[in-house]
Protein backbone atom coordinates (compact mmCIF):
# COMPACT_ATOMS: atom_id res chain seq x y z
CA UNK A 1 0.00 0.00 0.00
CA UNK A 2 1.69 3.24 -1.11
CA UNK A 3 -0.91 6.09 -1.27
CA UNK A 4 -1.45 9.79 -0.94
CA UNK A 5 -4.88 10.30 1.13
CA UNK A 6 -6.77 13.63 2.16
CA UNK A 7 -8.54 11.81 5.09
CA UNK A 8 -6.95 10.86 8.38
CA UNK A 9 -4.45 7.87 8.34
CA UNK A 10 -5.35 5.07 10.61
CA UNK A 11 -1.98 4.25 11.42
CA UNK A 12 -3.49 0.61 12.77
CA UNK A 13 -4.50 0.15 8.81
CA UNK A 14 -1.42 1.00 7.95
CA UNK A 15 0.69 -1.47 10.05
CA UNK A 16 -1.95 -4.26 9.24
CA UNK A 17 -0.69 -4.27 5.32
CA UNK A 18 3.14 -5.48 6.75
CA UNK A 19 2.16 -7.89 9.60
CA UNK A 20 1.94 -11.33 8.43
CA UNK A 21 2.92 -14.82 10.09
CA UNK A 22 6.30 -14.84 9.45
CA UNK A 23 7.52 -11.02 10.68
CA UNK A 24 8.60 -11.14 14.01
CA UNK A 25 9.68 -7.28 13.90
CA UNK A 26 7.38 -4.16 12.77
CA UNK A 27 8.83 -0.79 12.62
CA UNK A 28 6.24 1.86 12.25
CA UNK A 29 7.22 5.33 11.62
CA UNK A 30 5.05 8.48 12.09
CA UNK A 31 5.55 11.68 11.53
CA UNK A 32 3.09 14.24 12.96
CA UNK A 33 2.47 18.17 12.61
CA UNK A 34 4.36 19.73 15.51
CA UNK A 35 3.45 22.87 16.77
CA UNK A 36 6.87 24.52 17.44
CA UNK A 37 9.76 24.94 16.17
CA UNK A 38 12.39 26.76 17.83
CA UNK A 39 10.85 29.34 18.94
CA UNK A 40 8.38 29.41 15.79
CA UNK A 41 4.44 28.32 16.94
CA UNK A 42 2.48 26.56 13.77
CA UNK A 43 -1.16 27.17 13.61
CA UNK A 44 -1.30 24.68 10.81
CA UNK A 45 0.35 23.25 8.04
CA UNK A 46 -0.38 23.00 4.19
CA UNK A 47 0.42 20.11 2.21
CA UNK A 48 0.26 20.12 -1.55
CA UNK A 49 1.23 17.22 -3.70
CA UNK A 50 2.24 16.29 -7.52
CA UNK A 51 0.01 13.12 -6.90
CA UNK A 52 1.03 11.12 -9.36
CA UNK A 53 3.92 11.31 -9.57
CA UNK A 54 4.00 11.27 -5.47
CA UNK A 55 2.43 8.21 -5.99
CA UNK A 56 4.68 6.22 -7.61
CA UNK A 57 7.72 7.42 -6.12
CA UNK A 58 6.11 5.99 -3.26
CA UNK A 59 5.82 2.64 -4.77
CA UNK A 60 9.59 3.02 -6.38
CA UNK A 61 10.65 3.54 -2.60
CA UNK A 62 8.95 0.44 -1.76
CA UNK A 63 10.42 -1.39 -4.84
CA UNK A 64 13.90 -0.54 -3.61
CA UNK A 65 13.50 -1.71 -0.02
CA UNK A 66 12.15 -5.09 -1.09
CA UNK A 67 15.32 -5.03 -3.19
CA UNK A 68 17.57 -3.91 -0.42
CA UNK A 69 16.00 -5.87 2.32
CA UNK A 70 14.70 -8.77 0.32
CA UNK A 71 12.05 -10.21 3.47
CA UNK A 72 10.23 -6.64 4.34
CA UNK A 73 6.89 -5.72 3.33
CA UNK A 74 6.73 -1.86 3.20
CA UNK A 75 3.41 0.46 3.34
CA UNK A 76 3.65 4.27 3.07
CA UNK A 77 1.16 6.69 3.41
CA UNK A 78 1.21 10.54 3.54
CA UNK A 79 -1.72 12.88 3.75
CA UNK A 80 -1.91 16.15 2.43
CA UNK A 81 -4.56 18.93 2.35
CA UNK A 82 -4.48 21.43 5.70
CA UNK A 83 -3.45 19.40 8.84
CA UNK A 84 -4.10 20.54 12.44
CA UNK A 85 -1.40 20.18 15.03
CA UNK A 86 -0.43 16.31 16.10
CA UNK A 87 -1.74 15.31 12.90
CA UNK A 88 -0.17 12.28 11.32
CA UNK A 89 1.34 13.36 8.36
CA UNK A 90 2.64 10.45 7.24
CA UNK A 91 3.06 6.60 8.27
CA UNK A 92 5.45 4.14 7.68
CA UNK A 93 5.28 0.80 8.34
CA UNK A 94 8.14 -2.03 7.18
CA UNK A 95 8.43 -5.62 8.52
CA UNK A 96 10.86 -8.23 8.74
CA UNK A 97 11.66 -11.71 9.80
CA UNK A 98 14.72 -9.33 11.25
CA UNK A 99 14.67 -5.92 13.33
CA UNK A 100 17.58 -4.47 11.94
CA UNK A 101 16.30 -4.76 8.73
CA UNK A 102 12.76 -3.38 9.76
CA UNK A 103 14.59 0.05 11.25
CA UNK A 104 17.28 0.36 8.23
CA UNK A 105 14.35 -0.11 5.54
CA UNK A 106 11.87 1.63 7.71
CA UNK A 107 14.94 4.63 8.17
CA UNK A 108 15.92 4.80 4.10
CA UNK A 109 12.07 5.59 2.79
CA UNK A 110 11.35 8.42 5.20
CA UNK A 111 14.93 10.00 4.27
CA UNK A 112 13.67 9.12 0.49
CA UNK A 113 10.34 10.71 1.25
CA UNK A 114 12.23 13.66 2.20
CA UNK A 115 14.47 13.79 -0.41
CA UNK A 116 12.24 12.75 -3.45
CA UNK A 117 8.91 12.50 -3.22
CA UNK A 118 7.04 15.84 -4.94
CA UNK A 119 4.70 16.98 -1.63
CA UNK A 120 5.14 20.37 -0.22
CA UNK A 121 4.45 21.58 3.42
CA UNK A 122 3.24 25.38 4.12
CA UNK A 123 3.70 26.28 7.40
CA UNK A 124 1.08 28.90 8.28
CA UNK A 125 2.84 30.05 11.46
CA UNK A 126 0.97 32.94 14.06
CA UNK A 127 3.28 35.74 12.16
CA UNK A 128 2.78 34.62 8.51
CA UNK A 129 2.97 31.36 6.22
CA UNK A 130 5.42 29.88 4.42
CA UNK A 131 6.65 27.31 1.93
CA UNK A 132 9.18 24.85 3.65
CA UNK A 133 12.10 25.07 1.40
CA UNK A 134 14.32 21.79 1.18
CA UNK A 135 13.85 18.32 3.20
CA UNK A 136 16.29 19.55 5.95
CA UNK A 137 14.15 22.40 6.78
CA UNK A 138 17.04 24.52 6.75
CA UNK A 139 16.30 26.44 4.37
CA UNK A 140 12.67 28.62 4.02
CA UNK A 141 11.26 30.34 1.05
CA UNK A 142 9.93 33.29 2.29
CA UNK A 143 6.84 34.86 0.81
CA UNK A 144 7.22 38.86 0.97
CA UNK A 145 5.09 40.98 -1.67
CA UNK A 146 4.97 37.65 -3.87
CA UNK A 147 7.87 37.11 -4.79
CA UNK A 148 10.22 34.51 -3.14
CA UNK A 149 13.85 35.31 -1.78
CA UNK A 150 15.63 32.65 -2.00
CA UNK B 1 2.97 21.25 -27.00
CA UNK B 2 4.76 20.86 -23.54
CA UNK B 3 2.96 21.02 -20.48
CA UNK B 4 4.49 22.87 -17.82
CA UNK B 5 3.08 21.88 -14.11
CA UNK B 6 4.38 24.22 -11.19
CA UNK B 7 4.01 23.73 -8.01
CA UNK B 8 4.38 25.17 -4.11
CA UNK B 9 6.46 28.53 -4.08
CA UNK B 10 6.72 28.28 -7.95
CA UNK B 11 2.87 28.26 -8.30
CA UNK B 12 2.17 31.23 -6.51
CA UNK B 13 4.81 33.68 -7.82
CA UNK B 14 3.98 32.76 -11.30
CA UNK B 15 -0.13 32.43 -10.22
CA UNK B 16 -0.53 29.08 -12.35
CA UNK B 17 -0.39 25.92 -11.13
CA UNK B 18 0.30 24.65 -15.14
CA UNK B 19 1.74 26.56 -18.28
CA UNK B 20 1.86 25.69 -21.89
CA UNK B 21 4.38 25.82 -24.17
CA UNK B 22 4.72 25.53 -27.94
CA UNK B 23 6.75 22.91 -28.91
CA UNK B 24 10.11 23.94 -29.42
CA UNK B 25 13.62 21.70 -28.97
CA UNK B 26 14.97 22.42 -25.81
CA UNK B 27 16.59 20.49 -23.06
CA UNK B 28 15.70 20.74 -19.41
CA UNK B 29 18.62 23.35 -19.27
CA UNK B 30 16.97 25.80 -21.56
CA UNK B 31 13.92 25.10 -20.08
CA UNK B 32 15.01 26.18 -16.90
CA UNK B 33 16.74 29.30 -18.58
CA UNK B 34 13.66 30.12 -20.27
CA UNK B 35 11.47 29.91 -17.10
CA UNK B 36 13.61 31.70 -14.99
CA UNK B 37 14.06 34.85 -17.67
CA UNK B 38 10.45 34.85 -17.81
CA UNK B 39 9.26 34.52 -14.37
CA UNK B 40 12.11 35.75 -12.21
CA UNK B 41 12.57 32.70 -10.26
CA UNK B 42 16.04 31.18 -9.63
CA UNK B 43 15.99 27.44 -10.81
CA UNK B 44 18.88 26.50 -8.91
CA UNK B 45 17.40 24.11 -6.66
CA UNK B 46 14.32 23.21 -8.65
CA UNK B 47 14.31 19.70 -9.82
CA UNK B 48 12.38 19.11 -13.17
CA UNK B 49 10.62 15.60 -13.84
CA UNK B 50 9.51 14.45 -17.52
CA UNK B 51 6.40 12.16 -17.75
CA UNK B 52 7.02 11.77 -13.78
CA UNK B 53 10.40 11.07 -13.78
CA UNK B 54 13.22 13.13 -12.36
CA UNK B 55 15.23 14.02 -15.45
CA UNK B 56 19.02 15.80 -16.17
CA UNK B 57 19.66 19.26 -16.95
CA UNK B 58 21.15 17.63 -20.55
CA UNK B 59 17.62 15.69 -20.80
CA UNK B 60 15.67 16.69 -24.36
CA UNK B 61 11.94 17.46 -23.83
CA UNK B 62 9.85 16.33 -26.55
CA UNK B 63 6.36 17.23 -28.16
CA UNK B 64 3.64 16.28 -25.69
CA UNK B 65 5.47 15.80 -22.66
CA UNK B 66 4.57 16.90 -19.30
CA UNK B 67 6.98 18.82 -17.71
CA UNK B 68 7.24 19.34 -13.40
CA UNK B 69 9.14 21.89 -12.15
CA UNK B 70 9.88 21.00 -8.52
CA UNK B 71 11.24 22.70 -5.72
CA UNK B 72 12.69 21.38 -2.56
CA UNK B 73 10.34 19.17 -1.25
CA UNK B 74 9.11 18.85 1.89
CA UNK B 75 7.13 16.11 2.71
CA UNK B 76 7.42 13.90 5.57
CA UNK C 1 4.32 3.39 30.86
CA UNK C 2 6.79 0.70 31.30
CA UNK C 3 4.45 -2.75 32.18
CA UNK C 4 4.21 -6.03 31.82
CA UNK C 5 0.56 -7.95 30.59
CA UNK C 6 -1.08 -11.01 30.37
CA UNK C 7 -3.62 -9.48 28.02
CA UNK C 8 -3.59 -8.34 24.17
CA UNK C 9 -1.52 -5.11 23.43
CA UNK C 10 -2.68 -2.57 21.91
CA UNK C 11 -0.07 -0.39 19.85
CA UNK C 12 -2.18 2.23 19.34
CA UNK C 13 -2.75 2.76 23.34
CA UNK C 14 0.94 2.30 23.83
CA UNK C 15 1.98 5.09 20.59
CA UNK C 16 -0.63 7.75 22.44
CA UNK C 17 1.34 7.31 25.68
CA UNK C 18 4.48 9.15 23.75
CA UNK C 19 2.67 11.32 21.29
CA UNK C 20 2.37 15.15 21.52
CA UNK C 21 2.67 18.39 20.28
CA UNK C 22 5.97 18.77 19.99
CA UNK C 23 7.37 15.23 18.70
CA UNK C 24 7.43 15.50 15.28
CA UNK C 25 8.48 11.80 15.04
CA UNK C 26 7.11 9.39 16.69
CA UNK C 27 9.10 5.63 15.80
CA UNK C 28 7.26 2.18 16.99
CA UNK C 29 8.88 -1.59 17.51
CA UNK C 30 6.46 -4.39 17.84
CA UNK C 31 7.74 -7.88 17.89
CA UNK C 32 5.23 -10.38 17.04
CA UNK C 33 5.14 -14.12 17.20
CA UNK C 34 6.66 -15.35 14.17
CA UNK C 35 5.54 -19.31 12.76
CA UNK C 36 8.91 -20.00 11.17
CA UNK C 37 12.02 -19.85 12.52
CA UNK C 38 14.36 -21.35 9.79
CA UNK C 39 12.47 -24.86 9.21
CA UNK C 40 10.95 -24.84 12.03
CA UNK C 41 7.37 -24.20 13.03
CA UNK C 42 6.15 -22.87 16.05
CA UNK C 43 3.04 -23.39 17.35
CA UNK C 44 3.17 -21.05 20.45
CA UNK C 45 4.98 -19.48 22.77
CA UNK C 46 5.10 -19.38 26.70
CA UNK C 47 6.75 -16.27 27.86
CA UNK C 48 7.39 -16.03 31.80
CA UNK C 49 9.08 -12.79 33.77
CA UNK C 50 10.46 -12.17 36.58
CA UNK C 51 7.90 -9.83 36.65
CA UNK C 52 8.86 -7.02 39.29
CA UNK C 53 12.26 -6.89 38.38
CA UNK C 54 11.48 -6.71 34.84
CA UNK C 55 8.71 -4.10 35.09
CA UNK C 56 11.71 -1.90 37.22
CA UNK C 57 14.21 -2.98 34.00
CA UNK C 58 12.04 -1.67 31.93
CA UNK C 59 11.43 2.06 33.62
CA UNK C 60 15.59 2.21 33.63
CA UNK C 61 15.86 1.68 29.99
CA UNK C 62 13.28 4.66 29.63
CA UNK C 63 15.08 6.43 32.18
CA UNK C 64 18.81 5.87 30.44
CA UNK C 65 17.13 6.68 27.34
CA UNK C 66 15.43 10.00 28.67
CA UNK C 67 19.05 10.93 29.55
CA UNK C 68 20.57 10.34 26.41
CA UNK C 69 17.80 11.73 24.31
CA UNK C 70 16.60 14.29 26.41
CA UNK C 71 13.40 15.08 24.42
CA UNK C 72 12.26 11.90 23.78
CA UNK C 73 9.40 10.09 25.65
CA UNK C 74 8.96 6.61 26.08
CA UNK C 75 6.61 3.62 26.67
CA UNK C 76 7.20 -0.20 26.55
CA UNK C 77 5.26 -3.15 26.99
CA UNK C 78 5.73 -6.47 27.08
CA UNK C 79 3.31 -9.67 27.36
CA UNK C 80 3.72 -12.67 29.40
CA UNK C 81 2.11 -15.94 29.12
CA UNK C 82 0.76 -18.10 26.28
CA UNK C 83 1.06 -16.12 22.64
CA UNK C 84 -0.45 -17.42 19.60
CA UNK C 85 1.36 -16.88 16.05
CA UNK C 86 1.07 -12.91 14.86
CA UNK C 87 0.22 -11.97 18.75
CA UNK C 88 2.31 -8.84 19.68
CA UNK C 89 4.74 -9.70 22.32
CA UNK C 90 6.32 -6.06 22.44
CA UNK C 91 5.48 -2.63 21.78
CA UNK C 92 7.91 0.27 22.53
CA UNK C 93 7.19 3.58 21.34
CA UNK C 94 9.18 6.40 21.14
CA UNK C 95 8.57 10.31 19.84
CA UNK C 96 10.59 13.39 19.62
CA UNK C 97 10.83 15.91 18.06
CA UNK C 98 13.74 14.77 15.84
CA UNK C 99 13.17 11.67 13.53
CA UNK C 100 16.90 10.67 14.31
CA UNK C 101 17.03 10.37 17.91
CA UNK C 102 13.20 8.50 17.83
CA UNK C 103 15.34 5.38 15.59
CA UNK C 104 18.14 5.16 18.08
CA UNK C 105 16.29 5.52 21.14
CA UNK C 106 14.26 2.95 19.95
CA UNK C 107 16.56 0.49 18.61
CA UNK C 108 18.47 1.14 22.10
CA UNK C 109 15.84 -0.02 23.84
CA UNK C 110 14.64 -3.05 22.52
CA UNK C 111 18.08 -4.21 22.18
CA UNK C 112 18.43 -4.06 25.71
CA UNK C 113 15.15 -5.16 26.54
CA UNK C 114 16.61 -8.48 24.94
CA UNK C 115 19.84 -8.64 26.67
CA UNK C 116 18.66 -7.26 30.25
CA UNK C 117 14.81 -7.62 30.87
CA UNK C 118 14.16 -11.07 33.12
CA UNK C 119 11.92 -12.24 30.41
CA UNK C 120 12.39 -15.58 28.64
CA UNK C 121 10.03 -17.59 26.07
CA UNK C 122 9.48 -21.37 25.55
CA UNK C 123 8.80 -22.26 22.06
CA UNK C 124 6.97 -25.01 21.40
CA UNK C 125 7.13 -26.59 18.29
CA UNK C 126 5.60 -29.36 16.27
CA UNK C 127 8.87 -31.46 17.30
CA UNK C 128 8.76 -30.53 21.19
CA UNK C 129 9.44 -27.29 23.09
CA UNK C 130 12.63 -25.78 24.33
CA UNK C 131 13.23 -22.27 26.47
CA UNK C 132 15.09 -20.06 23.95
CA UNK C 133 18.84 -19.49 25.21
CA UNK C 134 19.97 -16.15 24.62
CA UNK C 135 19.06 -13.15 23.50
CA UNK C 136 20.53 -13.83 19.78
CA UNK C 137 18.78 -16.53 19.74
CA UNK C 138 21.95 -18.93 18.93
CA UNK C 139 21.93 -21.16 21.89
CA UNK C 140 19.01 -23.51 22.82
CA UNK C 141 18.56 -25.14 26.05
CA UNK C 142 16.76 -28.46 24.60
CA UNK C 143 15.26 -30.72 27.22
CA UNK C 144 15.53 -34.07 27.27
CA UNK C 145 14.45 -35.98 29.88
CA UNK C 146 13.73 -33.17 32.05
CA UNK C 147 17.78 -32.58 32.14
CA UNK C 148 19.16 -29.53 29.76
CA UNK C 149 22.20 -30.21 28.04
CA UNK C 150 24.17 -26.62 28.20
CA UNK D 1 17.28 -17.10 55.22
CA UNK D 2 18.23 -16.21 51.99
CA UNK D 3 14.98 -16.51 49.70
CA UNK D 4 16.69 -18.08 45.92
CA UNK D 5 13.88 -17.57 42.96
CA UNK D 6 14.33 -19.77 40.14
CA UNK D 7 13.13 -19.17 36.26
CA UNK D 8 12.60 -20.89 32.86
CA UNK D 9 14.83 -24.08 32.30
CA UNK D 10 16.42 -23.90 35.89
CA UNK D 11 12.97 -23.60 37.40
CA UNK D 12 12.12 -26.52 35.07
CA UNK D 13 15.19 -28.99 36.43
CA UNK D 14 14.81 -28.23 39.93
CA UNK D 15 11.16 -28.44 39.79
CA UNK D 16 10.64 -25.51 42.12
CA UNK D 17 10.40 -21.97 41.59
CA UNK D 18 11.61 -20.99 45.08
CA UNK D 19 13.89 -22.26 46.98
CA UNK D 20 15.00 -21.15 50.66
CA UNK D 21 19.25 -21.15 51.45
CA UNK D 22 19.72 -20.61 55.60
CA UNK D 23 21.96 -17.89 55.79
CA UNK D 24 25.34 -18.17 55.13
CA UNK D 25 28.07 -14.96 54.44
CA UNK D 26 28.51 -15.83 50.93
CA UNK D 27 29.12 -13.95 47.42
CA UNK D 28 27.64 -14.52 44.25
CA UNK D 29 30.32 -17.03 43.32
CA UNK D 30 30.00 -19.09 46.20
CA UNK D 31 26.25 -19.14 45.83
CA UNK D 32 26.25 -19.97 41.90
CA UNK D 33 29.20 -23.26 42.91
CA UNK D 34 26.54 -24.47 45.50
CA UNK D 35 23.53 -24.31 43.03
CA UNK D 36 25.84 -25.69 40.41
CA UNK D 37 27.23 -28.36 43.04
CA UNK D 38 23.79 -29.37 44.15
CA UNK D 39 21.57 -29.05 40.97
CA UNK D 40 23.81 -30.22 38.44
CA UNK D 41 23.14 -27.00 36.12
CA UNK D 42 25.54 -24.98 34.48
CA UNK D 43 25.78 -21.50 35.85
CA UNK D 44 28.21 -20.27 33.43
CA UNK D 45 25.49 -18.23 31.59
CA UNK D 46 23.37 -17.27 34.49
CA UNK D 47 23.09 -13.96 35.88
CA UNK D 48 22.31 -13.02 39.67
CA UNK D 49 20.04 -10.72 41.12
CA UNK D 50 20.32 -9.42 44.43
CA UNK D 51 16.97 -7.66 45.54
CA UNK D 52 16.04 -6.99 41.67
CA UNK D 53 19.73 -5.73 41.14
CA UNK D 54 22.26 -7.40 38.33
CA UNK D 55 24.89 -8.62 40.86
CA UNK D 56 28.79 -8.94 40.19
CA UNK D 57 30.64 -12.47 41.03
CA UNK D 58 32.05 -11.10 44.06
CA UNK D 59 29.44 -9.29 45.56
CA UNK D 60 27.82 -10.47 49.04
CA UNK D 61 24.83 -11.69 49.72
CA UNK D 62 22.84 -10.85 52.81
CA UNK D 63 20.47 -12.03 55.49
CA UNK D 64 17.25 -11.09 53.77
CA UNK D 65 18.29 -10.56 50.55
CA UNK D 66 15.82 -12.35 47.36
CA UNK D 67 18.52 -13.75 45.10
CA UNK D 68 17.06 -14.64 41.77
CA UNK D 69 19.09 -17.08 39.43
CA UNK D 70 18.51 -15.37 36.11
CA UNK D 71 19.39 -17.62 32.97
CA UNK D 72 20.00 -15.97 29.57
CA UNK D 73 16.82 -13.81 29.13
CA UNK D 74 14.86 -13.97 25.48
CA UNK D 75 12.46 -11.78 25.97
CA UNK D 76 11.12 -9.44 22.67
Amino acid sequence: MFDIVTTPISIDHVMKQVMHHNAGAVVTFVGTVREMTGEKQTLYLQYEAYESMARSMLSRIGKEIREKWPDTRVAIVHRIGRLEIGDVAVAIAVSSPHRQDAYEANRYAIEHIKKLVPIWKKEHWTDGKLWVGNQTETVSFKERGGVARL
Amino acid sequence: MIRILLFAQLKDQVGENKLLLDYQPLSVADLKKQMQDRYKFQTKDVMVAINEEYAADYDMIHDGDVVAMIPPVSGG
